[in-house]
Formats: structure tokens, C-alpha cells, sequence
């Protein structure tokens, strides 16, 4: 083959200076994300604190009474008892969600026939409120651990179903011709083309999807059963026990703070190159 | 053979009406090298997609060594006009040029080295790692060339494929071409605004009309099959016939302004 | 609510539960019990005392219904509730309760002593129900620490029974029909079990409006007496009433078991709650129910 | 522009839609297209409803518990006649209409406004995600006694449930605006909210709709729900009703009205979206071909 | 007056860096037209974007008549190299063109106009209804430079703006840019890998090295102002020109080719 030369530019390799300089960089880095972490935190935690101290409302407890109501009920085996299963059936739910949603959004959206022929059956499920849903579950699966799955599934696979299908739609129609006249095709097709392309939507249902699921989780645990998380949350509201309520709050928005860093580890792994291609064309 | 008969093509969308392509007819032998040239605008892309079989034309037809085309055969390759976007910013360079061949039988010893062989033909050995969105425009372009070339295909079909290059790895470019072309006897056709290298690369020079397109004009190029970048062109037969294509396009554009008048 | 509207009627808010045992409130309002006293009533549906109670709070509701453990623990945690008016009490009736424990047709369970071990079915844990089902256990000389009391909606009972996911479920009316009608048996009374007369919900209303306004309550009072004498001797007409504010099918009304509506509550059978509630765990130490009572 | 050279590049001769009426395959496909989406539309709701038909039928349930679905819309058929459910439908609509556009203008805003300023976004990472998962029912008691049990607590938890679900889309769609079409109106000039109003907007639309149908469905769900458990006036109160009395057909009835509304509201928003984002690869590519 | 001090750019993304450009100086006098030739990848769109504010330099300093660049000064249009995806296609043609002038204090009536005109000049008066991805490749790059020159800016800076449309066309389009230049007395930075076409519209054509990248050298084009696709390009003048570009451009690869062997 004749051969051009042109090289794409020089590239430095890091030595140990820069090696120096990007601890330095994590030390300080380190510091500026705490900072970005907790300022807003406790400035709220500072305002309703202000609020409650002065007129205290009784569903309203300073945050020293739910701190002090945290470490009480959570902080002993009650987080095992309740938290951890009721965390285990969230993610297995939202697991679940996501590979059906996945699955159903990469189908739906390739085909518009099959969309408008699910679109208005999927939109009447979708608009069913969960307090009704639920006796239904109960009587098609029973009362068990997959009625649980199902309520958290079937609550938080709709932002991933939609997101999936708007993001497969929107496959750039160029990327589309290259496979084709490639004949790439199949599991490589979907896989290389049609998933990554439309990755970046999917992670936003997937970030809604997750929270979803905590919240659905509460909600499967109002009915027919006697322990979670979500049930010791809604036990404390009916016995009044507003502490505890609002330490149960603590721990799920804890839980959704703990489980969206995970997410964005993963989602960054996932997205490296859609936020290289940005950063890359801000010069940055 | 390719062949193209009463190729019609009409855009509709949205509140109206775009009459891309109105009539072409014309046949390709095995193994020849054809360059197409028109004014921007004329259909050449349209074209070049319904001969890949991406796009249906409203009407007439393409058959390729007498199969009706209408899906992309094998054994094709396309260098698209948006070089840009024809990449996978997802993969790597070597990752957007291996892709294709993931479903060739081949070992992984071989795929590795027609990467290589082809980033090292369009003179980007070492941009492999990288991601396309870190090159410079014109090392994307290169990318979705050697994207095909390491492809192997029988039949190539590119539009505008070095127009993002400068002028010395475009020449550079022009040789590996017509050195793997004649290597490997594809039939090549090939979308260029560049008179000369229309010349200088083909075997015949299709010239297309201003819309309402139909091939203006089919000219043969008898210039001696071992070519080089100075004495070719610096060959008589060579202005010649760049002149004629020129005057070919200037007619292709004039009819145009005189209908467009209308 | 507040003092307004025509005619000299002062205007107040009611929350209620759309169930059977409110028969009355509504019966008062229809039969103009509420306007003879210079009050224009307006009942809003709530979906029980977890709702009505801060409602009641927030002054939404000048008053509300709700049963006595509810009004227990909330006084117990701080909320100045009072029981202004009875509200609904036990037939007294050994298996003709308008509340009790039912179990599938072929269970093994035969009476209250059985349930020990059993899975049953209460609409609220930590509430009535399940104290006083544990107390008909205990009454009938078994052993409740091991049952086990799942959450579950009333209406949702009867199916959850019949699909085998329950040993036991602890159903009021109209579901308790429902119930029995699928062939269900019941096992125990365990309103009458507590207390023959025990008083399950009340007509409450926060302290503060007591201060505030003496004579609203008393009148409040007065009609709500007037009517529960009227419901408790006219049965038809609670069940004729049924059909205005439920969805029940009329032949079920016909059917289920009415409560009785004493003027009255049993405060000895608050007492009584209270004592179970220590006994269960639900609050620390014995609660003063006089307190609760205006 | 008489000085200026004008290039004579042919200008494409474009047949007016009104000239090309004779030509039929075009323009039929076109117009056909809705229609097609409409008919098998009713085909999936048809065979969903067959399903519904026949499970009962099968005696695979007990039929009391899951009646057959032409004796629930029966009862439904019942219910249309009636003044007390279309009030009750009205009040959801008011009720949802109103949480879901302050849940919609606060998310679109706040999200544009932070999602095009990382340092806010930075900032504000954390609280949100720390507020997202907190269910809106937990909120019940204290939006009781805020609000009442009116309309205005109804409002509290469906504003907050929807207004995540459309915030955290537009923060993506924000991200997603490609980076040439930004550094072109930066270079020509384009400032801060011209180019949110006529860059970052139009390409998150296609987010801003997805975050606008999950917010819709979302708003409904809490709307009955809410009335479900604080009693305001709605479908959600009929239902409660129903469900207290034990009359399962009417629930079921109710609960096919209130998923017809969400059907409603998912046609409104897909014809909006096909002619705003008439521009977009997802909607011009299936008008096209 | 546009100053251009050391600029240096390192791109560094991932776990690996690039040094885009190591050192460039120059200045470009108020009014004048310079063309910018180098090969590909060696950093002319890098600098392109560092000059327009849209990204800083590394180190090193742009100043526009004696303020520093640090965000896209007023008065200015950019041609982009990737024309496809900097027009918007949410908007037409018209729209895309009048977006930019909307800040501007204009009557409608005027901002009309100047579409209108802008569109005529480049041949695409028909096409103001179109959307951008209803256009082929050429004119899709035409709208942009439409943009660009109905935007009437005072510093135009164009990245490859002819690429990819067709010669005659591309003649048409010099002759255009040349006129508004000297109608407007704008400063232009044009980059091309086309050298005839650097050296017949440029009053000075700049040449960068391969990587990394410095000014390889300055030519001042000393071919008379009127100039003419026919007279000017048959000039010795011209013709002694473009080979000492050429050549220039020539010696550029070659060291790029000698320092990546290392
Ligand atoms: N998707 C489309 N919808 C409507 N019209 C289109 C579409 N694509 C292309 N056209 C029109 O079809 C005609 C031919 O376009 P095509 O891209 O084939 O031209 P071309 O010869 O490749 O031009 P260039 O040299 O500028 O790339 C143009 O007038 C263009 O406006
Ligand atoms: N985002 C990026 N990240 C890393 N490297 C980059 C990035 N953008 C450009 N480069 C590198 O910088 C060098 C210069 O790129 P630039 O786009 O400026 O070249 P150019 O002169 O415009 O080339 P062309 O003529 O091909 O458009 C190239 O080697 C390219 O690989
Ligand atoms: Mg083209
Ligand atoms: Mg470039």
C-alpha cells in the first residue's frame, strides 16, 4: 500500500511531574467536592432548623430531634431488619425495570407499528396510580416478594421504557446508513449502533428510574406487609411517631444520595465518550 | 457490472416536493473505476445512495451483477459525504475501522492487521487509541477511508472523500486508490468536485446535469493506465480532457440558470 | 371551616371515613339534626384517622372520625384531641359483630385459641386491630406472640382469603359479609372480646377550638347525640342512608351487620384499649383516658 | 444585491405541494400516516381489552375479584350518565392540569437555568438527589396541615412528584445540545438566554417532551392518589369510595376512566411533539418514509 | 488589528495529551485577507477557535484591536469546518441565516433583505424554506456562509468554507468573498487546502508545519487587487506562487515525516 505521513500532531507522554501534579490535583479536587456536596446540604439543614426552632410545629421537628431519632431507630438492627431487605428488593426491582424497559424501548422503538399499536395500551397502564394497582397484583401474583418486584417494576420501568424509545428513534440517520451498507446487523447492530446511540437517554431514565423505585419501594411495603422500610416509615406517620417518620425520610434521601453516586460512576463509564466529544469540542 | 436504469428520485417532505434525480441511466462494467462529478446540489449523493441500495428510487432501478439492488450487497463499501458523522463516537479509531470487519471470518490476527495496514495507508498510524471526536476534521475523513479500504470490498462507492484534506495527502491518496483499485479490480465509483482529480483518477468521467439531473455528459479518459502525479498531469491529453469536463459543468450549471429563470 | 353562611348556620367541616360506621353523621346532616342546632355541615371523605387527624390539626376539619387507639397514641405522642361525641360500638354480640376474625372455609382454625402461629390479615398494624385480635387469642387461652399480622386493605381481605394468602383476616363490615358469604368461617368477635360495649371510633376535635368556641362543640355534641339515638333505633334507615354516600350493592346492605350507636362511648372500654396497648407495646405506660374525653 | 457575484448554481426546481397534487404516493402516505398510527392504536386496545375479557372468562380468577371487562365498562357506561362523575372527572382534570404546568414551568426553568451553569449544577447535585426519592405520600400529613385537605395539598404532592421527572429530563436534554451548534451562536454573538431560547431549548425538546409525558402520567397517578387518601374531591375519591364499600366493578370502572385520561393526554402531547419537533431525526424520518 | 502571541495548545482528554499547536505568532492588520494552508490535522481549526474566543489557548495570548479574545468578540462570524452540524435544524434556512441578526438592531424589513441577498449570492434563493437536512452537502455548506456574510461581520473567520462544493461554484464564491471583503474592508481568515485558491484570494497566505506546529512561513501575495478566476490564474505570477505554497507545503510534510520517525 502506498503509504501518506502525516502525523496527528505531537503527543506528550506524563512523566513524574505530572504524575506529582495530578495528586496535588486529587488532594484539592477532593476538598472542592465536599464542599460542592454539602454546602447547599447545610445551608437547608441550617434554614429548617431556623424554622422549626422558633415555631415548632408538630409535624415539623427541629434536626436535632430527627438526627437524635435517626441514630435511634436506624443506626441498631432495625437497619438490618427493615433497610437492607427493603434495599435488596429495590435494586433487584429496578434491575428488573431496567432490562424490561430496555427490552421493550429498543422494540418499540424500532418499529413504529408496534408503537402505535402498544403506545395507548402502555399509556392507560402507565397512568394507573400504584394504590390501585396494587390489590390487582396482589390477586394475579399473591402477596410475596414478586408482587413487591412487580410494583417497583411496574412503576419504574416507564421513564426507562420511554426514554429507550425516544433515544432509539433518534439514531443519527448517517450512523444508520454506515451499518447498513456495512451490513452490520443483529446483536453487533444493536449493540454497537442502536444501544450506544441511544445511551445517553437511557441513563436519564434509568437516573429517574432509580429514584422511582425507591418510592415505589414505600409504596409496596404499604400493602400486606409487616416490616421494610417503607412500611416503618408509614407506621411511624399512622402512630404519630413524627421523628422517626421524618428519619426514615433521612435514610431513603440518604439512600438516593448513596445510590446516584454509584449511578454516576456507571453512568460515567458508560457516557466517557459522549462527555469526551463535548468537552473535547469546548478546547477544555 | 452495476448497472443504473431510469433512476428517478423525488424528496417529499414535510409541505413539499424535491425532485432530486429525474432520469439516469447508465452501466458500470466490473472492475472499472468512474468518477461522477455535477454541481452541488445535483443529486450525486442521492445517486450514490440508491446505487448502495440505502434509498429506494421513486422509480427506475439498480442491479448489480444482475441482482436487483435493494438492499446494500455485500461486499460494498461507502465513504459518506459526512465523514463527520459516519463515525462511531463510541469507538475508537481502530475500533470504527474494525467494526466491519467483526463479521468477516476472519482471525484476529488478520483484522488487526488491515487496522493497521489502512491507518498506516491514509498516514494515521498513531492515531489509533483515539477517539474520532479528538481528530482534526481531515483525519476523520481519512478514518472513514481507511474504514473502507480495510474492508476489502468488491465495490466502492465514495462521495467526496478527500475533500477535507490538504492538497499533498489528497494526491498521496489519489495513488493508494487507484493502487488498491487496481490491486484488488473493484468497481469504484467516486464523487469528487475536483475536476482534475476526476481526470486523473478514473477510467471515465460521468458528468451529471444541474436539477432537473440526467448525465450531461460520458467521458471516456484515455490517459495511459500507470499514472503519476506530475507527468500525468502535466500531460496534454490530461488539459484536454480537464477541459472538456469544465466545459462540460460550466454548460450543466448555464442550463440550470437559464431554467431556473423560469 | 368557620362561622359564615346563611340562614345564621355556622358552617364546619366534617371528615369522615365513607364506611358504615358514620351512618349517622350523614343521617344528621340529611335529617336536619346538624341545622336544628344553627350548624350547616359539610362531610369530606377521608381514608381514616391517619389522614383526619392532621387534618383536624391544621383546622381543615372542625371535626373528624376516627377510631379510639388512633386517639390514643396521637394524645399519647402530644396532639391535643378531645372525643367530643361516640361514634361507633360493638354489638356486644358474640358472632354478630360488626367487626370480627374470619378464616377460610376448609382452615384448620376453629376457634380463637388456633389463631396462634396463624397469618392474619389487619388493615393497620399497631392499631385496634391487631391488639384486639391478640387479646381474643389470649382470652381464648392461646398464645398471640407468634402470629403473624400483615398490612392489609380491608376490600382487599376477602380476595387475598379465598387465593390461600392468609390464615386469618380481622374484616369489618361490609367485607366481613363478603367474607362470610364466600364461605368463610368466623373464629372471633374481637370487639365484643375486648369489651361487650367497647367503643371503637369517636367524633373528635382539637383542644384549641374547644377554648376557642364552647358552644360550637356543644351543639356539635347535641345533634351527633340526637342522631346516634335515631340510627340506633332505626336500622332501615341507616341502611337506606348506606346508599347515598357508598357504593355498596344494596342486596349486601341488606345483609351486613350493623353496629350499634350508643350516645354514649364506654369510657371503661377506652381504659380497656389503653390496657392492651401497654400490653402490646404500643405505648409505654397506661394513658389516661379521661383525658381524652371533653 | 446587484454587486455582489451571484453564483448561478442551479436552485433546485421544488414542486409546490399544490402542483404535484396529482401525484398521489407522496402526499397519500403522508395524510395516511395518523391514521394508521390511530387504527392500530384501536387494534392494541382492543386486543388488550379481549384479554381482559377472557382472563375472567377462563375462570383463571375469581371472577368477583377481576370481573370481565365489558360488565366493568358497563358499570362505567353507567357512571357517564351521571353528573357526580363528570364533576369528579373535572376536579382531576383541574387539579392535574394546574400541578402538572407549575411542576412543568418550575422544572424547565430551574432545569435550564442549572443545567446551563455547571457550577450550579455542581452545587445543587447532591440536595436533588437526595430530594428525588423521597415519596410524595411520606409528604401527606405535612401537606395536610400546610394546606389543608383542598386543592392546595393535592398540588404540594403532585408538583413535587412531577417536577422531578421533568427536571432531571431537562438537565439531560440540556447536556445533550451538540457542541457545534452552541460554539456557533456563541461565535456569532448569541447571548446567554438567546442561546438557551433558541439553541439549548430547541435541542432538549425532544427531552423536555419525554420529561413531559412521564410528568403528565406522574401528575395523574398522584392527583387520584391523592385524593385517595386526603378525600379531596376527584376520581380518586370515587374510587376510594367504591373501594370502601367493596364495590370492585366500580373501582375498576373508575380506574379504566382515569387510564382513558392518561391515553387523552399521551394523543395531546404526541401531536404537539410531531409538529415541534417536526425538525427531529425520531419524527422526520417516519413522516418521510 | 488581530495579534496572535505564542499561542500553544495542549488538548488533554482522557489519559493522553496532544499538542495541537506549539507556538504561532503573527499579526493580521485591520482589513486584510489572509489565508491559512497547512496540512491536515497540523491546527488550523484549533486556531481558528482559539481566535474566535471559543476556546483558550494554552498559553499565549489573542488580541483583537488591542483587547484580549477571551470570549467570542462582537462583530465577528465563523464558518465552521463541520457546516453540517453548525446549522440549527429546528430552523429553516431563512431562519438559520436570520438568527444571528436578530440581536442586531435592524427593521424586519432589512433583516429580510439581507437574507434574501445572502442567499442569492449564494445560489440558494429558492432554498429559504428548506430545512438544512432537506440540502445536499454543498449547500448545506453555502447556507453556513450565507450566515455568515449576511451577518455583514467585521472579522470573518472561515474554516474550509468551500470544501464541498463544486469548482465552479467554489470560482463564484471567491469572487464573492473578495468583493464583500473589499465592500466592508473586513479582516478575513481563510483556511483552505486548496493552494490556488489560497494564493488567488489572499493578500498574504500563511503556512503552518506539520506538527507541532509553528508558522512555516508568511507570503505575501503580491498579485494585483482586481483579480479573475481566468487572468489572474494564468499569471506567471500566480503560477510562481502557489509553487513556492506548494513547495512550502511540501517541506512542512517532509519534517512532520523526518521528526515521527523518531
Ligand atoms: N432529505 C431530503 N429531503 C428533501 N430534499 C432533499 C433531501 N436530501 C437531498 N435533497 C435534495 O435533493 C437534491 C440533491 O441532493 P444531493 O445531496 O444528492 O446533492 P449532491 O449532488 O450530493 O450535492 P453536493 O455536491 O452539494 O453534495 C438537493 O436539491 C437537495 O436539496
Ligand atoms: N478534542 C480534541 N482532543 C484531542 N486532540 C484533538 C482534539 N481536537 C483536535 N485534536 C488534535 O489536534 C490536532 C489539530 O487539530 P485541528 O482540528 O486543529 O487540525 P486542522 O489543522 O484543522 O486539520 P484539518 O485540516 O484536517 O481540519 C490534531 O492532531 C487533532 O488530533
Ligand atoms: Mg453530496
Ligand atoms: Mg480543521
Amino acid at each position: 500500500m502506498t503509504s501518506v505521513s502525516t502525523p496527528g500532531g505531537a503527543r506528550t507522554e506524563n512523566g513524574a511531574t505530572s504524575r506529582t501534579r495530578r495528586t496535588a490535583r486529587l488532594v484539592r479536587g477532593a476538598g472542592a467536592q465536599a464542599v460542592r456536596i454539602l454546602l447547599l446540604p447545610v445551608l437547608l439543614v441550617l434554614l429548617w432548623w431556623g424554622y422549626t426552632a422558633t415555631g415548632s410545629s408538630y409535624y415539623m421537628p427541629t434536626p436535632g430531634v430527627i438526627a437524635g431519632a435517626f441514630a435511634e431507630t436506624w443506626l441498631s438492627d432495625q437497619f438490618f431488619v427493615h433497610a437492607l431487605p427493603s434495599i435488596g428488593r429495590l435494586l433487584a426491582g429496578f434491575a428488573l425495570a431496567a432490562v424490561a424497559g430496555v427490552i421493550a424501548g429498543v422494540a418499540l422503538g424500532l418499529s413504529p407499528r408496534a408503537r402505535a399499536t402498544a403506545e395507548p395500551v402502555l399509556e392507560f397502564c402507565r397512568a394507573i396510580p400504584p394504590p390501585v394497582l396494587v390489590p390487582l397484583l396482589m390477586l394475579l401474583i399473591g402477596v410475596n416478594l414478586q408482587m413487591k418486584l412487580a410494583v417497583i417494576v411496574a412503576g419504574s420501568v416507564w421513564p426507562i421504557l420511554l426514554n429507550t424509545i425516544e433515544g432509539v428513534r433518534a439514531v443519527d440517520p448517517v450512523l444508520v446508513d454506515t451499518c447498513r451498507c456495512y451490513r452490520i446487523r443483529g446483536w453487533r447492530w444493536l449493540t454497537t449502533l442502536v444501544l450506544r446511540s441511544a445511551s445517553p437517554q437511557m441513563m436519564a431514565g434509568l437516573r429517574q428510574a432509580l429514584s422511582i423505585a425507591i418510592i415505589l419501594m414505600v409504596i409496596s411495603e404499604m400493602f400486606a406487609s409487616s416490616s421494610g422500610l417503607g412500611f416503618r416509615i408509614v407506621l411511624a406517620q399512622r402512630q404519630f411517631a413524627i421523628p422517626e417518620m421524618w428519619s426514615g425520610i433521612l435514610l431513603l434521601g440518604l439512600l438516593g444520595f448513596a445510590l446516584s453516586v454509584v449511578f454516576g460512576r456507571v453512568e460515567r463509564s458508560v457516557l466517557h465518550w459522549y462527555e469526551g466529544a463535548r468537552a473535547a469540542s469546548r478546547g477544555t | 457490472m452495476l448497472d443504473v436504469t431510469g433512476v428517478h428520485k423525488v424528496y417529499s417532505g414535510g409541505d413539499r416536493e424535491v425532485e432530486a434525480v429525474r432520469d439516469l441511466t447508465f452501466t458500470l462494467p466490473e472492475g472499472e473505476l468512474a468518477c461522477l462529478v455535477g454541481p452541488s446540489g445535483c443529486g450525486k449523493t442521492t445517486l450514490l445512495k440508491c446505487i448502495a441500495g440505502l434509498m429506494p428510487p421513486t422509480s427506475g432501478q439498480v442491479t448489480l451483477a444482475q441482482r436487483p439492488v435493494a438492499a446494500p450487497p455485500p461486499d460494498m463499501a461507502v465513504v459518506f459525504q459526512e465523514y463527520g458523522r459516519s463515525l462511531f463516537p463510541w469507538l475508537t479509531v481502530r475500533g470504527n475501522i474494525e467494526l466491519p470487519l467483526k463479521k468477516k471470518k476472519l482471525t484476529r490476527q488478520r483484522r488487526e492487521s488491515l487496522v493497521a495496514e489502512a491507518l498506516d495507508a491514509v498516514g494515521l498510524s498513531s492515531s489509533g487509541p483515539s477517539y474520532p471526536w479528538q481528530l482534526s476534521g481531515g483525519m476523520q475523513q481519512r478514518v472513514a477511508l481507511a474504514r473502507a479500504i480495510a474492508y476489502e470490498p468488491r465495490v466502492l462507492l465514495m462521495d467526496e472523500p478527500f475533500a477535507a484534506v490538504d492538497a499533498q495527502t489528497r494526491a498521496d491518496l489519489e495513488d493508494l486508490i487507484r493502487t488498491l483499485w487496481q490491486r484488488f479490480s473493484m468497481t469504484v465509483l467516486f464523487v469528487t468536485h475536483d475536476i482534475d482529480e476526476a481526470v486523473y483518477l478514473g477510467q471515465r468521467v460521468l458528468v451529471l446535469s444541474s436539477a432537473p439531473t440526467v448525465i450531461q455528459d460520458d467521458i471516456a479518459v484515455d490517459l495511459p493506465e500507470e499514472r503519476d502525479q506530475l507527468t500525468t498531469r502535466a500531460s496534454s491529453r490530461f488539459t484536454e480532457l480537464r477541459t472538456r469536463v469544465y466545459e462540460e459543468i460550466q454548460t450543466a450549471k448555464r442550463g440550470a440558470a437559464a431554467t431556473s429563470g423560469k | 371551616g368557620d362561622e359564615s353562611g346563611g340562614d345564621d348556620l355556622t358552617s364546619i367541616t366534617v371528615g369522615a371515613i365513607p364506611i358504615v360506621d358514620v351512618a349517622p353523621l350523614h343521617l344528621a346532616k340529611e335529617q336536619g339534626f346538624f341545622e336544628d342546632h344553627g350548624l350547616k355541615v359539610e362531610i369530606k371523605n377521608t381514608s381514616g384517622g391517619a389522614e383526619a387527624i392532621p387534618g383536624v390539626n391544621s383546622g381543615s376539619f372542625d371535626f373528624a372520625f376516627g377510631n379510639i387507639t388512633s386517639l390514643i397514641i396521637a394524645r399519647e405522642k402530644g396532639l391535643p384531641l378531645k372525643v367530643v361525641s361516640n361514634g361507633v360500638t360493638s354489638t356486644g354480640k358474640e358472632g354478630a359483630d360488626f367487626g370480627g376474625v374470619v378464616v377460610p372455609e376448609d382452615s384448620s382454625i376453629s376457634s380463637a385459641r388456633d389463631l396462634a402461629g396463624a397469618k392474619i390479615a389487619v388493615n393497620n398494624l399497631e392499631n385496634i386491630g391487631d391488639t384486639t385480635v391478640r387479646n381474643s387469642i389470649r382470652e381464648d387461652g392461646g398464645d398471640p406472640s407468634n402470629v403473624e399480622f400483615v398490612e392489609m386493605p380491608f376490600p382487599d381481605m376477602p380476595a387475598a382469603l379465598e387465593q390461600g394468602e392468609l390464615d386469618a383476616a380481622w374484616v369489618v363490615e361490609p367485607f366481613r359479609t363478603t367474607a362470610l358469604d364466600d364461605g368463610t368461617e368466623e373464629v372471633a368477635s374481637n370487639f365484643v372480646d375486648a369489651d361487650p360495649s367497647l367503643s371503637i371510633a369517636s367524633y373528635f376535635t382539637r383542644e384549641e377550638l374547644i377554648d376557642d368556641n364552647p358552644e360550637l362543640i356543644e351543639s356539635f355534641t347535641a345533634a351527633m347525640h340526637e342522631s346516634l339515638s335515631y340510627a340506633d333505633s332505626r336500622p332501615e334507615e341507616v341502611r337506606r342512608i348506606l346508599t347515598t354516600y357508598t357504593d355498596m350493592d344494596e342486596t349486601l346492605i341488606e345483609e351486613i351487620q350493623l353496629p350499634a350507636f350508643p350516645t354514649e362511648g364506654d369510657r371503661d372500654s377506652a381504659q380497656r384499649i389503653g390496657e392492651l396497648m401497654v400490653k402490646d407495646g404500643l405505648i409505654d405506660s397506661k394513658p389516661d383516658t379521661d383525658e381524652l374525653f371533653l | 444585491m446587484n454587486t455582489m457575484t451571484g453564483t448561478s448554481t442551479g436552485p433546485v426546481p421544488t414542486t409546490d405541494r399544490s402542483k404535484s397534487a396529482a401525484r398521489p404516493p407522496a402526499g397519500g402516505r403522508r395524510r395516511r400516516l395518523p391514521n394508521e398510527s390511530a387504527l392500530l392504536g384501536s387494534v392494541g386496545v382492543a386486543g388488550f381489552l379481549a384479554v381482559c375479557e377472557i382472563v375472567p372468562r377462563l375462570g383463571l380468577f375469581p371472577e368477583k375479584y377481576l370481573p370481565p371487562v365489558s360488565r366493568i365498562l358497563a358499570e362505567l357506561g353507567q357512571r357517564l350518565l351521571l353528573t357526580s362523575f363528570w364533576n369528579a372527572v373535572a376536579d382531576t382534570i383541574i387539579a392535574w392540569a394546574l400541578g402538572l404546568a407549575i411542576a412543568f414551568f418550575a422544572a424547565v426553568l430551574l432545569g435550564f437555568v442549572i443545567g446551563s451553569v455547571p457550577v450550579l449544577r455542581a452545587f445543587t447535585a447532591s440536595t436533588v438527589e437526595f430530594l428525588r426519592p423521597i415519596p410524595s405520600v411520606a409528604l401527606i400529613p405535612l401537606a395536610i396541615l400546610v394546606y389543608g385537605v383542598d386543592i392546595g395539598s393535592t398540588l404540594l404532592l403532585v408538583v413535587y412528584a412531577a417536577f422531578w421527572q421533568i427536571y432531571i429530563q431537562v438537565l439531560y436534554g440540556v447536556a445533550d445540545v451538540d457542541p457545534v451548534a452552541e460554539q456557533t451562536a456563541r461565535s456569532y454573538g448569541l447571548g446567554y438566554w438567546s442561546r438557551l431560547r433558541h439553541v439549548v431549548w430547541p435541542s432538549s425538546l425532544p427531552y423536555v417532551f419525554t420529561g413531559l409525558r412521564l410528568g403528565a402520567a406522574v401528575a395523574l397517578i398522584l392527583t387520584i392518589t391523592a385524593q385517595l387518601t386526603i378525600g379531596s374531591p376527584g376520581l380518586g375519591q370515587q374510587i376510594q369510595v367504591a373501594q370502601s364499600s367493596g364495590a370492585l366493578t366500580a373501582v375498576y370502572a373508575l380506574v379504566i376512566a382515569t387510564g382513558a385520561l392518561g391515553v387523552l393526554v399521551n394523543i395531546a402531547v404526541r401531536s404537539l411533539e410531531r409538529r415541534v419537533l417536526r425538525w427531529h431525526t425520531s419524527v422526520r424520518g417516519e413522516v418521510a418514509s
